[in-house]
């Protein structure tokens, strides 16, 4: 593959990546398209989590032995390099959960059932994932509370025009998605955050699709809370982060109630520990930890800056390749107002055809709702199909993709 | 040509001969894939010796689960309730001729669980049925 | 290390598990006695989680292409597998969670939030982690609920004597170890179970302990709920596992809500998705689920009542090198009452220091309070110093440990 | 004789100098380490210059914890509040002659912690006092 842009040297990338070198049939290598749904991982956050089990494995925080004590400091140390990634004043406002749901999920329940009750408002989009939507819904059932979306267009981006009259429910909770895991829409976060706190809302930044792709500064942002996952940003399955406010994060009760969580038990009382431990109860995904290190290590160290205008590149031209196909139709902004996730249909061919076919030849995309079926719902789609990027994409992987689709006319007769 | 796509199924599912419904009917039963929006609906005409007398299939999705959804009317026509009650995921897979995997085993089974549930008068068609 | 008992040959196990061949200080070998804590990883379960980064990486149940379905069945057999190991009717009932914490947790939260009001009573034992106490006091809070104990005798088994007069409070729930962490205690789950479905409650065992070190099936106990994680039974840590009856299971309200838990999502409501997916919402831990299946196939070649009985010879062999020191005290029942855990105090000598200056000499145990506050405090103590075996340990491991006690007195001074 | 348990450190926990309490103080705060059951309470005497006058501390715990204790009592009287407001994370090591993993420095730090928290007026010890 023979790729450069003036930015990253994707050639020498994807020799970190052991996955890209795989033929998924006999002759037909990988052409790995589904970077939305999960990244690959780089030998490096391979390896770390490989000699954490091999060399240091121990339970953290309560061991005086050497393994103990090198586990805990590896530990501690990956929520210090996310702290950094993402701008955090303090390592002890990084939580460690399983991925951007359970996140979620904590902050509606903990911070949710503290302080929302019948009658309050939330905000969300009609654009989100399921995993910012379900949680909410469930606490409204619970609490009575109302929900309120701020609209998609047409073109696939939020209609900002009807925000502020829903700002004026006074809402007690904005939450929403800075990308899009279906469109690609990048929103604009700070600027609805700074409105919403205008509002007097908290607010919650959905940044599983972010987070991986584009630099992150949850200060700058001014988020409440931030949600996102290792595994779709070249780290391990079983470790998601939850960012928050200090205050907010100390005025919370605790979430799981358990090992680890508590300063004091006993038999029918507990006294909870403090940030960030109040909220990671029983052993944590400690090797997942070193591995999201290793995986912040090593997307710093090429420059996030450099990843987002790689995708920059690849979707423009992915999107120009996909729209001269006769019967393409990609839903979502121009290219300047995305990343690196291009979803379409092709004529009345269902996306699962599609992705199957595009499977023998090596091509690996997503086809469904994307966890989305509300944003489908609204489109009048059951399902479409999804080619995604990352910083190991190129050009040459984006011409199969448009070849093979031809392919997937010709089976069909058209 | 591609394996996957022999042309049994893109012809079943451009041309599909049991589509449509049946009036009066029996049976009749709908559900979704909620992995990918697939629908369908079936319904069955049983006549007084408990032998399916017609069959028919409505609904959108895959080629696969529509091609399923034909293949599989055609082979209830002229069985006892209790005969189709015997049918098998294998007897979908070699209809179709194909293997799968776990996610397009549902496209292809979810005609099947469709009929089950009505069959057996369910309120919700579970994967257990197909199993 | 020369160690074969008839039954298990530890030398070959021995070399399975690639981090005993560390030293953790110049030319002194690690002696890992913290497997209570959390256990060592062979080889083969490490291999088998790097091979899916390597090789099969993708997400999970939603996706098309060749890597995602072999993820996908990878990840169901790992399920399978589990359910087999511990004696499950149907896979479907076995959940994947964290760990032991968050599946008690997921109890207490959905099964608990359903069904317990003011006033109910939900029987625990003395000898409890904080795992299987917190989330009860926190719904006992909640919901002002009852929480009774069954006592703990001097000798650290559980008081059965109490039990029946407790079950007269007919308790909604009877929760307890299957083995204590910090006695060794092996509790008689199947007659504690039968009691308190006979008085109407429903059980939850703590299988912490148990599960890694037992032979354990739970058709057999006829358990409600059955918790336990990976990282204790030579998988990774970030997995564990909630089995439940199937009935049960099915009457429950999610927990956490998002992805894949789902069936069908609109913007204000959403139907849950069937078992066991209803309870895993969000990208699961998929490699861990691997790498627990990898453990379970380990364990289960080697034979579950095979480690069951090496670890009483170890235990037995510990206790008599143990108490011949003087000023050495060993809590808990005899060892033909317990699996293979010696907490043990050293005359006035802090355990942590016992314990730093074991580490010393590479010997790898644990001090303080081992996540049992109230139990510590009914023995009155603020901490005792543990010893634990598995499958790998030898009785050379135990003639350190007590030749570096000796050493211990000398450094104290006595 | 083992590194970390240098003479200096048995010494003062087996026979601490600075054990007991002190009365009348202007501080005193207590508070304990819940990983492993430690405990310390401190009581210091403060003259009209805001000078320590007596300190001493009380409590269980291991060799390090009671030792830096005892050594932290010895370095404060004669200092003035401001000064041991001062007094971080590297002087108790320092005092200890100890490089610690993080663990053990909980233990070695709760006499500060506990410390500063007094001197400060606060309701609760956190571990950013020591940082
Ligand atoms: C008896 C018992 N229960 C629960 C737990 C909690 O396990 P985890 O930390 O994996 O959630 C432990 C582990 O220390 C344990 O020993
Ligand atoms: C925008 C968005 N939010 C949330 C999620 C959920 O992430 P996870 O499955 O890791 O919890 C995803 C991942 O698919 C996503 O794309």
């Amino acid at each position: 593959m023979e790729t450069r842009t003036n930015t990253l040297d994707v050639k020498k990338i994807r020799q970190d990546f052991p996955i890209l070198q795989r033929e998924v049939h006999p002759g037909v290598p990988l052409v790995y398209l589904d970077s939305t749904a999960t990244s690959q991982k780089p030998a490096q956050v391979i390896d770390a989590m490989d000699r954490y089990y091999r060399y240091t494995n121990a339970n953290i925080h309560r061991g005086i032995h050497v393994l103990a004590e090198e586990s805990t400091a590896d530990y501690e140390a990956a929520r210090q390099k996310v702290a950094q990634f993402i701008g955090a004043e303090s390592p002890r406002q990084v939580i460690f959960t399983r991925n951007t749901t359970e996140s979620i999920n904590l902050v509606a329940y903990s911070w949710g059932r503290r302080h929302l009750n019948k009658g309050d408002v939330i905000i969300l989009t009609e654009m989100e994932h399921h995993s910012n939507l379900v949680p909410w819904q469930m606490l409204a059932q619970e609490r009575e509370l109302r929900l309120e979306f701020i609209p998609v267009t047409e073109d696939g981006l939020l209609d900002l025009t009807a925000y502020p009259a829903l700002l004026d429910f006074k809402p007690r909770m904005v939450a929403f998605t800075q990308m899009s895991n279906v469109l690609g829409t990048i929103n604009p976060a700070k600027d609805m955050i700074a409105l919403a706190h205008q509002a007097g809302a908290i607010t919650l930044v959905d940044a599983a699709q972010s987070a991986p792709h584009l630099p992150v500064d949850v200060q700058d942002l001014d988020a409440d809370f931030f949600a996102f996952s290792a595994h779709k940003m070249c780290g391990p399955t079983g470790i998601g982060v939850l960012y928050g406010k200090k205050e907010l994060l100390e005025s919370m009760p605790p979430f799981l109630g358990g090992g680890d969580m508590i300063k004091r038990v006993q038999l029918r009382s507990f006294a909870p520990n403090e940030l960030p431990h109040k909220f990671e109860a029983g052993t944590p995904s400690i090797a997942e930890a070193i591995g999201l290190g290793a995986a912040v290590d090593y997307l710093t160290e090429i420059g996030m800056d450099k990843v987002e205008s790689h995708e920059k590149e690849i979707i423009a031209y992915a999107l120009e390749r996909l729209e001269e196909i006769p019967g393409v139709k990609v839903f979502g902004p121009e290219a300047a107002k995305k990343g690196g996730v291009a979803s379409f249909t092709l004529s009345s061919i269902h996306p699962h055809d599609v992705s199957q076919i595009l499977d023998r030849h090596g091509i690996a995309i997503r086809a469904g709702h994307h966890c989305a079926m509300p944003l489908h719902e609204k489109f009048g789609l059951p399902a479409t199909a999804r080619a995604s990027f990352y910083l190991y994409s190129t050009r040459e992987e984006v011409d199969k993709l448009a070849d093979s689709l031809y392919e997937v006319r010709k089976i069909f007769g058209m | 040509m591609d394996d996957l796509y022999r042309e049994i199924i893109i012809d079943r599912y451009k041309n599909p001969i049991y589509r449509g419904s049946v009036n009066p009917h029996d049976i009749a039963f709908e559900d979704d894939n909620p992995l990918c929006g697939d629908h369908i609906r079936i319904e069955v005409r049983v006549n007084e010796n408990g032998i399916v007398e017609q069959a028919a299939f409505d609904g959108h999705g895959c080629a696969i689960s529509q091609a399923a959804a034909d293949l599989l009317m055609e082979t209830i026509i002229g069985k006892t309730i209790e005969e189709v009650k015997q049918i098998t995921k294998d007897d979908i897979l070699d209809m179709l001729g194909l293997e799968l995997g776990p996610v397009r085993l549902k496209c292809a089974l979810l005609s099947l669980k469709v009929l089950k549930a009505g069959v057996y008068g369910l309120g919700e068609a579970t994967d257990d049925l197909v199993e």
